[in-house]
């Protein structure tokens, strides 16, 4: 482990981190300059479009191209029959790109063309013959897992389960997670609460539709703008799709526009460099909102079944989960670690989460914030909920009283170091919100969340100039605001201004690889491999700043931005600043550079408990979120701004998966609402203030104690708005979204069983 | 011996073992031993996350494990 | 595709008169450039109303107003004499869309659009309001609720174009309201919308009553039910509650994205009785 | 199909152009004009992030035909600094963090001003209101919505040093 020793180093005094200065990327964003997916152009450039099916599910027997092609302004054409068909791990990447033997969804890619202008583009679109032989389609999980279900894939049999099934099911896996004897710790209980809930997908919803400039040319050599959240993914993918050598794809990240996880995949990228090499001219393709919708994303919708046991004063006995995600027409929902992050908030004896992976047709999921972890907090943090109120316990204290901490043997299995889920229920107990007077109609909930946090391949670059100034290059995409982090570090690990360091996203070939901006990954692996290139930088300026005064190199210690003669040397010369060792490089020994590479582990799991109190019409449903608290476990926030910010975007993305956000599919397997009208996220006149606590508990693993911020957020919102609408009706919600006539419906359901 | 717990479908495909002693001074080793013993395993050995103490390693061959460490073998885990 | 601009009304009745295709005209045009969008119409013509002087304009007429055809929901909304008659009419125009959208949509295309769950046809039918309409054989006057005959079809002819809508004078003593529920705060289509005006006399006692319903049938209805549930009363809670059954009882909805057959029927007396409510606090106060 | 040469204003600059008569305004500005600070996020009206102004009044480019703009006056994002001076809003929305990805940024601004030109003193609920037709998923609206209260006290500070 190289970077054992140098973590030891941790610093816990700052100059600068820990301020709020501007983004190095701010102006050009608030002045239009900012360019982002659909932002390029290119000499010569064509527009690309996609043909997508209208079927939920059918077999294509042919595509007859050939009218479309001959339209005049149609410079290419590509179907399947344009990329080889293979067997290994990325099959089901290529197909969702451009299907194969069939449409597995509505919206699924069938063929793309290359014109002049939109216009000639959209026209061949119309012209490409499809024969479709329907099929029978499934969108609901519950139905898929039905014995008789339309089976999507014949060859696919459940794995892990015993006997080997010898029937095709839509069902890809099952798994499990436990620890103890659920029997036993049930026996135990003085009060069950059994539910079961379902949660509908929702969409990532960036703003920004994904978007991409390609240019490749018959040597095999080309290049890509593309927003995405890993341009490397982008090159790794696409190459090896298209059969090129990774070294002669060139990927350059634009700004972009959002991603929350939508943007860690391909799409329309190998599509475009398909076009690019048959056309021979460069392929601008830019998704519609509609297409977006259709064809990207999202996540799982889900079916579970939880079942939590306590003592009378509040001790958890046992806890047990069945978890059932689809994610679209391919294996991967992300089931698993539903199950894994089920419990992850307590400490428990006895516990039992089972999960099964199931295949729609719908499209296939994509990695949204916290991927499985949301869907299974808010049915868990309901039951929670639920049972706090049968043993009338105060919610925070009955949380508390089973929380997990330093030493917890986590439900998925290894044991927690330290972490910060006490002081975030300790933060919302002490905060005025908990204890503002409610009104009639009105209700509060709470509830916590957890995630792991990721970190990975990073490889970063500090270049140091003649002026004193510093140039660093990463290689993260900057998602929201990750470059003002990355000077912050750069600054004060060197001792200079923020505003001397200027940080950009280094394209594919400038740098070494660099796993996606994903997992809250990049301000803790970004910045430790900054932070640590940083320290290489010094460490060369001590050996210069010794070399100029003819003392031995470990004689130079470094303090506040300045190498200084240290031991026996001490006031012998005058301190060098890094600006004098910068101006006096090209005479000491040449430029002067930090580098950094590692696979970075330790991002350091988080936490986070939300309260909210809302208001519900109980005539029209209709809820209003009133208030909105989120106290988090950061590590330590390197910006604060960003960091609440981060808290806030999860909560507002909360608010719209609780209350409204949802894909609507019709009889006919089609998505009904694959807009910004009918997909309803938060606009601002649907959010309150919302009130944020940063909980800085060090991460071990980080120099400055940074844990990733990101994706922890989603994890709580929705338990807790649950908890709240159902407190403020008196009748539990069990369904997300909790739209106003899913409320309607459960109030007068409650009526009708009243008046029986 | 450190001890070694296999997580979620990583147990049922190892026929729901629950904890293997395993002599191994990195997290190679760790992977090396269970899969001798496991070759059902092998197809998803190269892609794991290996928790050694409660830290989580994704894709970390040289991680040391100590002879009284806790290791649990999860499977692969990626965020949004 | 065409796009022509005439500067009379004269000159674009002539231009879609003649036009074979689909026609599309722009008022506010947000209707019209979604549909291009989405490639569902693809109109042979467009003609822009917007350089026809005359339609941009708010004028007096007979006690009430002329709102012509292209002036944006956002202008009426500054009216001030508009917003104090028609307070109902101003809330339901200011309801349609984002600000952005009030920036150019307007109460003809509104109209025209078709569409049942139109924000400010109800208002517009509970007031009386009328359609002003130019065509090939000269002009004509329709009352609002006969223009909408299906949804996206309405009864003008070939070549007609709605050149504004008249607010009639507002009798003494009467009140207009509209309310309407979506699941956000804003930017959503109505899942229900209902228009209420009501005229009292001396005495409180209701004496004329509009209720009209929007998004809960293939068109915007116009409920005389609901209406006589009120004229005669003092418009007190038992009244209140026969014209919400009548409102519900009138609802022929479809299940959809938006909202259920059960919810609709439920919300629609809800806010019918609502916006009664509310046009008669108005009432009184005229 | 035939090309509209079109003659507009733009942040006070005369344009001249041809389009498509079914071309809208945004891809206008877009695609011809290299005006790429109104972005596309929806092209049906429902996001904002394509809003400009058109002879005062707020609207979403991607709802204007390009043909329309003939003689129209136009304000977009790129004109809203005066050279290298930033417009007030720019400023607070930089101070306040009032984004994250930056996408629709540009939208907010626009619309912010088109808000603070008519409402000086906007309350909360004002600014959630006229600032609801501009989707925006990263930030849940709270710094953006306090960036643009800020302003309005600013500028209203600044108003009264001038006078």
């Amino acid at each position: 482990m190289p970077l054992e020793g140098d973590i030891a180093q941790r610093k816990t005094t700052f100059k600068q981190i820990g301020t709020r200065p501007i983004r190095p990327d701010g102006v050009d964003k608030v002045t239009g300059r900012a360019r982002f997916g659909a932002d390029a152009s290119a000499p010569g450039m064509l527009i690309g479009k996609v043909l997508r099916s209208p079927h939920a599910h059918a077999r294509i027997r042919k595509i007859n191209t050939a009218k479309a092609e001959a339209l005049a302004g149609v410079k290419a054409v590509v179907t399947r029959d344009d990329f080889k068909d293979r067997n290994d791990a990325l099959r089901d990447v290529l197909v969702n790109c451009m299907a194969r033997d069939k449409a597995l969804y509505d919206g699924h890619a069938v063929a793309a063309v290359a014109a002049t202008t939109a216009a000639i583009a959209d026209k061949a679109l119309k012209l490409i013959v499809v024969d479709y032989e329907v099929l029978p389609h499934v969108t609901d999980v519950d139905e898929a897992m039905k014995p008789g279900a339309p089976i999507l894939d014949k060859t696919m049999f459940t794995n892990n389960v015993e006997p080997k099934p010898t029937k095709p099911s839509n069902v890809a896996s099952r798994c499990e997670f436990a620890l103890g004897d659920i029997k036993a710790g049930f026996a135990k209980a003085d009060v069950v609460v059994e539910r079961s809930f379902k949660t509908e997908a929702t969409h990532q919803g960036y703003i920004e539709p994904h978007a991409c400039l390609a240019n490749l040319g018959p040597d095999g050599q080309g290049e890509i703008w593309v927003c995405t959240q890993g341009h490397y993914m982008i090159r790794n993918t696409c190459a090896d799709l298209l059969g090129l050598d990774i070294s002669k794809l060139r990927v350059t990240a634009s700004e972009i526009g959002g991603g929350f996880g939508g943007k860690t995949t391909v799409f329309i990228e190998p599509v475009a460099l398909a076009l690019s090499r048959k056309s021979g001219r460069p392929v601008k393709m830019v998704m519609t909102r509609n297409e977006v919708f259709r064809a990207t994303g999202p996540t799982s919708s889900t079916s579970m079944r939880i079942k939590v046991g306590t003592t009378r004063d509040g001790r958890i006995t046992a806890a047990e989960a069945d978890l059932r995600y689809q994610g679209g027409a391919f294996p991967g929902s992300p089931v698993e670690l539903g199950a894994m992050t089920a419990f992850a908030c307590y400490d428990l004896e006895n516990v039992k989460a089972v999960g099964y992976d199931v295949i729609t047709n719908r499209p296939k999921q994509a990695a949204y914030r916290a991927p499985g972890a949301p869907m299974a907090a808010f049915a868990v943090e309901s039951v929670i909920d639920e049972l706090a109120k049968k043993i009338r316990m105060d919610p925070v204290d009955f949380r508390l009283k089973n929380a997990a901490k330093q030493g917890t043997k986590s439900a998925y299995g290894p044991t927690f170091g330290p972490i910060g889920l006490i002081q975030t229920l300790e933060a919302i107990k002490a905060h005025p919100n908990y204890r503002a007077p409610l009104g009639p109609n009105q209700g509060r909930g709470l509830a916590s969340g957890f995630w792991f946090n990721f970190a990975g391949q990073t490889c970063t670059t500090l270049n140091v100039n003649l002026d004193g100034t510093v140039a660093l290059a990463v290689g993260t995409p900057d998602i929201g605001g990750s470059r003002a982090s990355m000077c912050l570090m750069a600054a004060e690990e060197l001792g200079i201004g923020y505003e001397q360091v200027r940080t950009i996203v280094a394209d594919t070939s400038s740098l070494g690889y660099n796993d996606v901006t994903d997992g809250s990954r990049v301000t803790f692996a970004s910045g430790l491999a900054t932070i640590m290139a940083a320290r290489e930088v010094i460490k060369k300026m001590c050996a210069r700043a010794a070399k100029t005064w003819g003392i031995s190199a470990d004689a130079v210690t470094w303090e506040d931005g300045q190498a200084k003669p240290a031991g026996s040397n001490a006031g012998n010369f005058k301190p060098m600043s890094f600006k004098e060792i910068a101006a006096a490089s090209h005479s000491t020994g040449g430029p002067l550079a930090g580098h950094h590479e590692i696979n970075a582990d330790g991002a350091g799991v988080s936490f986070a408990t939300h309260l909210c109190d809302v208001e519900v019409d109980p005539e029209t449903g209709y809820t209003r979120v009133l208030r909105y608290t989120i106290a988090q476990d950061a590590g330590k926030a390197i910006h604060p701004s960003y960091v609440e910010g981060q808290f806030q975007g999860g909560a507002a993305q909360g608010i719209g998966w609780a209350l409204n956000e949802e894909y609507i599919y019709g009889k006919d397997g089609r998505l009904q609402n694959a807009g910004f009208l009918d997909y309803r996220i938060p606009v601002a006149s649907d959010c309150p203030m919302i009130d944020t606590i940063i909980v800085e508990v060090a991460n071990p693993k980080h120099p400055y104690g940074v844990r990733g911020v990101g994706e922890t957020s989603i994890v709580p919102p929705m338990g807790a708005i649950a908890n709240a609408v159902s407190a403020a009706i008196g009748v539990r919600m069990l369904e997300l979204p909790m739209s106003p006539p899913r409320i309607v419906h459960a109030l007068d359901s409650r009526l009708k069983k009243a008046a029986d | 011996m450190a001890r070694v717990m296999l997580g979620g479908t990583l147990k049922s495909l190892a026929g729901n073992t629950p904890v293997l002693e395993v002599d191994a001074k990195t997290i190679r080793e760790v992977l090396d031993r269970v899969g001798e013993v496991y070759p059902s395993l092998l197809p998803i050995l190269d892609r794991v996350a290996v928790a050694v103490d409660g830290q989580i390693y994704r894709n970390q061959w040289f991680a040391a494990v100590k002879p009284d460490s806790e290791v649990f073998i999860l499977p692969p885990m990626a965020g949004g | 595709m065409q796009f022509e601009a005439p500067e009379t009304v004269g000159a674009a009745v002539k231009l879609l008169a003649k036009a074979s295709g689909t026609t599309r005209m722009l008022a506010g045009g947000t209707d019209v450039l979604v549909q291009l969008r989405s490639g569902t119409v693809e109109p042979k013509l467009i003609v822009d109303l917007k350089r026809i002087a005359e339609l941009g304009k708010i004028a007096p007429e007979k006690g009430g107003f002329r709102v012509g055809a292209t002036v944006p929901a956002a202008a009426i909304g500054e009216n001030v004499k508009v917003r104090k008659m028609w307070p109902g009419v101003v809330e339901a125009a200011n309801l349609i869309g984002s600000t952005q959208i009030q920036g150019r949509a307007t109460l003809a295309g509104n109209l025209c659009n078709g569409s049942p769950a139109a924000d400010s046809v109800p208002a517009l039918i509970a007031a009386s309001a009328v359609a002003l309409i130019a065509g090939p054989k000269g002009r004509r006057k329709v009352p609002v609720e006969k223009i909408i005959v299906g949804p996206g079809k309405t009864s003008l002819k070939k070549g007609e174009i709605v050149t504004g809508i008249v607010l009639p004078a507002r009798p003494a003593r009467t009140g207009d309201a509209y309310l309407r529920f979506i699941p956000r705060s804003e930017m959503d289509i109505a899942v229900v919308g209902v228009g209420v005006c009501l005229t009292l006399d001396a005495k409180g006692v209701c004496t004329a009553a509009r209720v009209s319903l929007g998004a809960v049938a293939p068109t915007p209805l116009l409920v005389k039910a609901a209406a006589d549930a009120l004229i005669g009363t003092k418009v007190d809670a038992a009244a209140l509650a026969k014209m919400a059954k009548a409102a519900s009882a009138a609802c022929n909805p479809i299940d959809d994205k938006r909202g259920t057959k059960e919810f609709r029927v439920k919300v629609a007396g809800v806010l019918a009785r609502r916006a009664a409510e509310k046009a008669l606090k108005r009432a009184r106060g005229n | 199909m035939s090309g509209h040469h079109v003659t507009t204003t733009i942040n006070g600059d005369s344009v001249e152009f041809v389009c498509e008569p079914q071309e809208s305004l945004l891809d206008v500005l877009r695609n011809h004009l290299g005006l790429t600070g109104a972005k596309e996020g929806c092209g049906t009206g429902d996001c904002g992030a394509c809003s400009i102004e058109l002879d005062g009044r707020l609207v979403c480019s991607c709802l204007v035909l390009g043909a329309e703009a003939e003689g129209r006056k136009i304000r977009t994002i790129e004109g809203m600094a005066k050279g290298d001076k930033l417009h007030p809003l720019q400023k607070k929305f930089l101070e306040h963090a009032a984004l994250q990805c930056g996408i629709c940024t540009p939208g907010f601004l626009v619309a912010a001003r088109a808000l603070l030109e008519r409402t000086p003193n906007p309350t909360e609920t004002q600014v959630r209101y006229w600032l609801a037709g501009n989707l925006c998923r990263c930030t849940g609206y709270d710094k953006i919505v306090r960036a643009v209260l800020a302003t309005a006290v600013e500028m209203k500070q600044e108003k009264r040093h001038a006078a």
